[in-house]
């Protein structure tokens, strides 16, 4: 018999064999492609919302506008993808908004503050990063704490320490040296303004589905999410694969601070702490499963710039700010449910 | 590290300063200034706050506790007036407390309140951002805290601002009922709208960027504080649209005054949180020595912390300190 | 039969308990070179969780485990795996959403040749998917014939030819299966048997458990049985028929060596 | 062969069977019993902690402020309950403090601006919860969205429709009619002053232990939560089963709102919306499984008291409140290693 | 054998497609009152499919299946159930947590007498697991002697036991078992036979799915072969060897009839 379906994972380019077996309805068809392009869906979603904003406001499509909406989606797109790692390891980090905070405040303090060079200080931010991941990964893979409780102990440890450490106080972009800020400068690309935050957002972006899709540990880190055991028995370290993946994370997130220092010209301990539950938003908006094995990153930024294009759009709209709440609410449920519809083409 | 391991016997006197939350420069500064106090008055000082803005059930939980401990006063900035009931029982309890910042709504739940008169505070901004427009039409972009939560403070800053500029705000509890365009004292106004910033400086940043992208001649800014003015600066900066910008905020930190020295905001009305902390802190210290109580600001139903206008370019007939003045009364 | 050599294989006194359950109680086993040693035994008997332990699934509680005459320690699969030990084990250890080929060589990609393989560490999927179609029909595996299927979406017995075929395809030195069959039509389990005594006949040595004693007979040249944890007889078919192996299995009469 | 090992699920007393083969060392006994009766080991933590903060300041353990302790722990007990019952099917909810409060204000303002009676107030609360219930069982049953995202967007919704309707604005206990604040009222019991609220709370745990035990509808939930699938192919309705406990929950969450009226003697849109980290934390410091189908609900009673404690002793000890924070977070990971170390007992 | 009488359960074109995949491409079937009927099949051959529709596990996308010649459709497996149908399923659909007794009377709880049990609905835990005991030893199950252990701490084994168990025991119209033996030790696997044997004797029809041809030669009065999706054949074990069933299953022969 001859089967067809495709692999919401790592595969690349699905051979299709002939299908000697085929009954399908066009509608089947289409679902068919959809799932086998998981990013699809997501992507239908972001165009739509961009077209009705687009008629909702002439000034949503502005070049400007655009560009301003990829900017205030860089540095929840880079803890997104942080956090659709962890996800794909059937794990959750409620902890990436405070690992970020207090790694932009150590970035700044100790450049500003302690007058180290600020390579040293980025360094730092990122031993920052990997020291948490770390905490984080040993308490997962070590203790076999669920991740869920885990990063809702080490957010509440993470934000006492940003706290202790910067006692509240904010440090100015203008204070900085130009490196930290390095990350709001932006650069014309045909009419559009693009921030170096965003090209490291998407360079980062690329380089993690390349590592995903192309290397023995992506496939790990899917076949781990999928069934550990399973994955141990096939003769898998699944926790040196799990601590790699916490320890990538965490660098990623030292990127996000060194991206959310240059987009708001300034660290403060204020910033982004509530970005935690946006990030799982735009993962689970991008079609990854909270179980974990399954999705992919492109899913991720696409569901990024979709809370990106709605907060935006609602505002131009001019809707009240409590209507904005209630249609973002409104947003992620709708957005989840044409998702699931499309992946009924597996069963 | 204060107050560890206190043990609270007769001798000692205990405080327990609540404030909103511990990540707000604004409540760091009246946390400082409250340990800095209770050290020289030789008090016991307990810091409790909100998990977040708005967070009632911590604080309530923190006056019972306050209670427990046999603290003898208790220092409040409260989250809103559901806590109201909770330092109702604390007074029963013989606790004296002093509400810091907001006054509550129901006169019972304190026994003094040391507040900044926050409408007063945003009607100061507004009249100087008024007199700075010269007559010019007012397009007005409005960058509040929340969207998820409604808090006193929001709503006292945002319509005294829209007052101080003359604007009719209709239901003063409300915000965006305003008419969206019309006449201010100076000529015409169109308000673009009200964002959401959290108060910090990437909020801030993000909802500039959203007002400008729906009105780029946007050329009064208020904002709620004054990371959150920092934050819409940059958005005006970074579109180049910074020329005749009026930016006006409430706080009066000491970033928030360099802010004014070097051009990004125009005016803030300054208030006064240390002094709030020392002041109740010395109260209380009083009360238990000496049986007295502190009194009320005359003509006002509370102990007026004051709030000034800070601004270097001051206008007549609008009271205001320079920028020299207000660094030596700044904090954080 | 091969009493005289020194086993490749061999376990003295595992003891291994599942907090108050005793899953084994002391067993010894040898494998020889070039034999198919069957494990049979009651449902509960510890096979599952004796071949977990030689093959590092599990770690013993007590007891030795020898290789080539060397005093060995899995500390997991991977180490068994290492040593060219492969095994399927009773719940298949597939990784559902990944497709067939990837399943087969999970834990041992190949990487692309030249520097983007050696530097960049890319997988070669083409080569891999290539390899696995190869090794499938070589196995005589017709069930599966597109090796980008999810696994998820293959019948049991699909499943099962995939595990069987990844531990073929790369047991060096033994090849350990828990219940290969089990969920098998009739033609893959013949081809399964088929496969055993082609491992048998390259010298590779074979654990087979099984609850099919015409098929444990066919193929085994020793019968480990094990009842109630312990090892209960080690017998030959040669030695013993089928009604004995039964009996001595169910406790019904003890093993006459 | 004869096996000895518990059940985590509705077994009661259980049956030793004699052991024949039981090699195990005296801890691995006091695992084994800890395992038996998952309550014993929160509550074990609880005992400790009393006695560790009793030890830091001699207040601590008067009866008034034990008292206290209770009555912090009334309302996020009381939604931890609804909690429990959505985790044991496998779900989560973030939804629990958002609906409470939305109930809390339905139910004070057509009391007090509508005028109606409070009877009928109550039953409009209890409404608001069901009806919350229903909408969040419809999104996990009908549209098979994961509670995560449903509960995640119901958030946003509640929330906005609890400022829009109430305007923001508090109402007073003192404007209610006696019955809303009812619950907030206490009575002496040898020297405790116990209130009502912690009394329904009480009552609420006894009544769902009762039912989680001794139906065949609590066997349900388990089996739902243990897997839906297995559920579904042994006849077992599992939409119906989900739908209700759904509803079970948005009703607990009513009554939640009623005692929440009357331990601050107010109803206001800000309290209680950050609880729902606090209600997941007690269920899962109280050994419930967040993957479903093992736990049971007094762990989750010990698990909201370990946390009140904490925080109340804490506070006591004059411990800074960043150091609060952080050991807040400490004691979660804490709590959870040590009854993960005690559920060893069965791998 | 019986085609004369009107079958209990009859199946008309039955047709389920996974996404691309097709399970079944228009089977039919008919079972008789009082008779064994086996199914068999390579793998992938849609048995699963066929009998997950039949029991109300997987809605068929065409075809009708009638009852007691009453055309019925079953929204979920609850409404075969209710009809007397009960199944054992490849995966068994035992809940891991829950103990053996509380599996054997999932959905289908039995109350406290009384009040308690009627107005309160209390379950009666104690009575169930005294019922569960004798259940399982009336069926001669005597792997499991403690019905309060959880079943994910049981073998493969000995949770097949327990499926078939619940299945022989509440089976009142038709018992369908698929693969019932495929994790059984002989013993077990001997006693299932037996079982199967004393359902029909009671007048229960039984339809078996087992790749075992022994044992369906055994029990089976009629054998179904499926293939491809499709029903290639039904033969009797009086009318055809061992050797013609295999060859028409795997297709290197078509059916003689
Ligand atoms: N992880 C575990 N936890 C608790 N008990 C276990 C565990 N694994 C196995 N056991 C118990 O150990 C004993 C031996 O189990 P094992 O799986 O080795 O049996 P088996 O001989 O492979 O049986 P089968 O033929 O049914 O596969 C059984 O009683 C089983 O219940
Ligand atoms: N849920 C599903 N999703 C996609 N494909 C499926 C699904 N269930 C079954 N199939 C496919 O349908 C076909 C028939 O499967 P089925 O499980 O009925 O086979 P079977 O005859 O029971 O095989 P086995 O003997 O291995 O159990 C197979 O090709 C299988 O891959
Ligand atoms: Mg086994
Ligand atoms: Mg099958």
């Amino acid at each position: 018999m001859s089967q067809q379906s495709a692999s919401e994972v790592p595969a690349s380019a699905p051979d299709l064999a002939e299908e000697f077996l085929d009954r399908t309805t066009p509608l089947d068809r289409v679902r068919g492609v959809l799932h086998r392009h998981p990013a699809i869906s997501p992507g239908i979603v972001l165009v739509l919302a961009v077209i009705v904003f687009g008629g909702l406001n002439d000034r949503f499509l502005e070049p400007s506008n655009l560009s301003l909406v990829t900017q205030q989606v860089a540095v929840v797109g880079t803890l997104a993808l942080a956090q659709t790692l962890i996800i794909l390891t059937a794990g959750i980090d409620l902890s990436v908004g405070a690992v970020m905070v207090l790694a932009s405040m150590v970035i700044a303090q100790t450049t500003v503050n302690n007058g180290l060079p600020p390579l040293a200080g980025l360094g730092l931010g990122l031993a920052v990063g990997l020291a948490a991941g770390a905490a984080n990964g040993f308490l997962v893979t070590r203790l076999k704490l669920p991740p869920f409780i885990v990063t809702l102990g080490s957010l509440n440890v993470f934000l006492a320490l940003t706290l202790l450490y910067s006692g509240g106080a904010t440090v100015r972009g203008r204070d900085m040296p130009s490196q930290l800020t390095l990350t709001g400068e932006t650069f014309a690309l045909g009419g559009v303004n693009i921030s170096l935050g965003v090209v490291m957002m998407s360079v980062l972006y690329v380089a993690v589905a390349l590592i995903l899709h192309g290397t023995a540990w992506g496939r790990h880190v899917y076949a781990v999410g999928d069934d550990p055991e399973a994955a141990r028995l096939a003769g898998i370290r699944v926790s040196r694969v799990l601590t790699s993946v916490y320890l990538a994370s965490g660098a990623i997130l030292a990127v996000a601070a060194w991206i959310q220092i240059g987009r708001s010209n300034a660290a403060s301990p204020n910033i982004g702490v509530d970005l935690n539950l946006d990030s799982i938003t735009a993962v689970v908006i991008g079609g990854t499963s909270l179980f974990g094995g399954r999705g992919a990153v492109w899913g991720t930024l696409l569901g990024a710039l979709i809370v990106g294009v709605f907060r935006n759009g609602l505002s131009l709209a001019g809707l009240d700010v409590l209507w904005q709440t209630f249609a973002v609410g409104v947003l992620i449920i709708a957005a989840v449910s044409v998702d699931q519809w499309i992946r009924k083409a597996r069963k | 590290l204060s107050g560890c391991g206190s043990e609270s016997d007769g001798d000692t006197i205990g405080v327990s300063l609540i404030v909103k939350t511990t990540s707000n420069p604004f409540f760091v500064a009246m946390q400082e200034g409250a340990e800095a106090a209770a050290e020289d008055a030789g008090v016991e000082l307990s810091v409790a706050a909100g998990q977040s803005d708005g967070d009632e059930e911590t604080q309530i939980q923190a006056i019972e506790n306050a209670i427990s401990r046999g603290d003898a006063g208790i220092l409040i900035t409260p989250n809103g007036p559901g806590v109201e009931d909770a330092l109702i029982r604390a007074r029963d309890a013989g606790l004296y407390v002093i509400v810091l910042d907001t006054p509550p709504s129901d006169t019972e739940a304190a026994d003094i309140t040391f507040a900044t008169d926050n409408f007063l505070a945003g009607q100061k901004i507004g009249q100087w951002a008024a007199a700075q427009l010269g007559g010019e039409k007012a397009v007005i972009g409005m960058i509040d805290i929340f969207d998820d939560k409604i808090v006193s403070v929001d709503v006292q800053r945002d319509q005294g601002f829209l007052d101080g500029m003359g604007i009719d705000i209709g239901d003063p509890a409300v915000i965006g009922d305003e008419a969206s365009t019309g006449q201010y004292s100076g000529g015409e106004f169109e308000i673009v709208g009200h964002e959401a910033s959290q108060g910090a400086e990437d909020g801030g940043r993000t909802a500039a960027e959203n007002l400008l992208s729906a009105n780029p001649d946007i050329n009064v800014v208020y904002t709620i504080n004054e990371p959150a003015a920092y934050g819409a600066y940059e958005a005006f900066e970074a579109a180049g649209a910074t020329e005749d910008l009026v930016v006006v905020s409430v706080d009066g930190g000491c970033a928030g005054v360099d802010a004014v020295t070097g051009g990004i905001i125009g005016a803030t009305s300054q208030q006064y949180p240390v002094k709030m902390a020392e002041l109740g802190v010395e109260a209380i210290k009083q009360l238990v020595d000496t049986g007295e109580a502190p009194e009320t600001t005359e003509g006002l139903d509370f102990y007026n912390t004051g709030v000034e206008l800070v601004t270097d370019q001051p206008h007549d007939g609008i009271e205001a300190i320079t920028t020299d003045e207000a660094k030596e009364l700044c904090w954080g | 039969m091969n009493t005289d050599k020194t086993p490749i294989l061999e376990a003295r006194g595992l003891v291994k308990t599942f907090g108050r359950v005793v899953g084994l109680d002391g067993v010894d086993l040898e494998l020889y070179p070039g034999e198919v040693l069957a494990v049979i035994g009651d449902n509960g008997a510890g096979k599952s969780t004796l071949i977990k332990c030689l093959t590092g699934a599990e770690i013993p509680d007590e007891g030795e485990i020898w290789l080539d005459d060397r005093l060995t320690r899995f500390k997991g699969p991977q180490d068994a795996r290492a040593h060219g030990i492969e095994t399927v084990y009773q719940n298949l250890a597939l990784s559902p959403a990944l497709d067939i080929a990837a399943n087969l060589f999970l834990g041992r990609e190949e990487r692309k040749p030249g520097l983007l393989g050696s530097l960049l560490r890319v997988v070669d999927t083409k080569g891999m998917r290539r390899r696995a179609r190869a090794e499938l029909s070589a196995l005589g595996i017709t069930t599966l014939q597109d090796v980008t299927v999810p696994v998820e979406n293959l019948s049991g017995g699909q499943r099962q030819a995939v595990a069987v075929a990844r531990a073929a395809a790369f047991g060096s030195k033994v090849v350990v299966l828990d219940e290969p069959t089990a969920a098998l039509g009739v033609r893959e389990s013949n081809q399964v048997l088929e496969l055993i005594r082609n491992l048998r006949d390259r010298g590779v040595p074979v654990i087979l458990i099984s609850h099919n004693m015409p098929h444990v007979f066919e193929v085994a040249d020793r019968i480990h049985i094990q009842r109630l944890g312990k090892r209960a007889a080690t017998i030959t078919p040669e030695t013993h028929s089928m009604t004995d192996a039964v009996a001595i299995m169910t406790g019904a009469r003890e093993a006459g060596e």
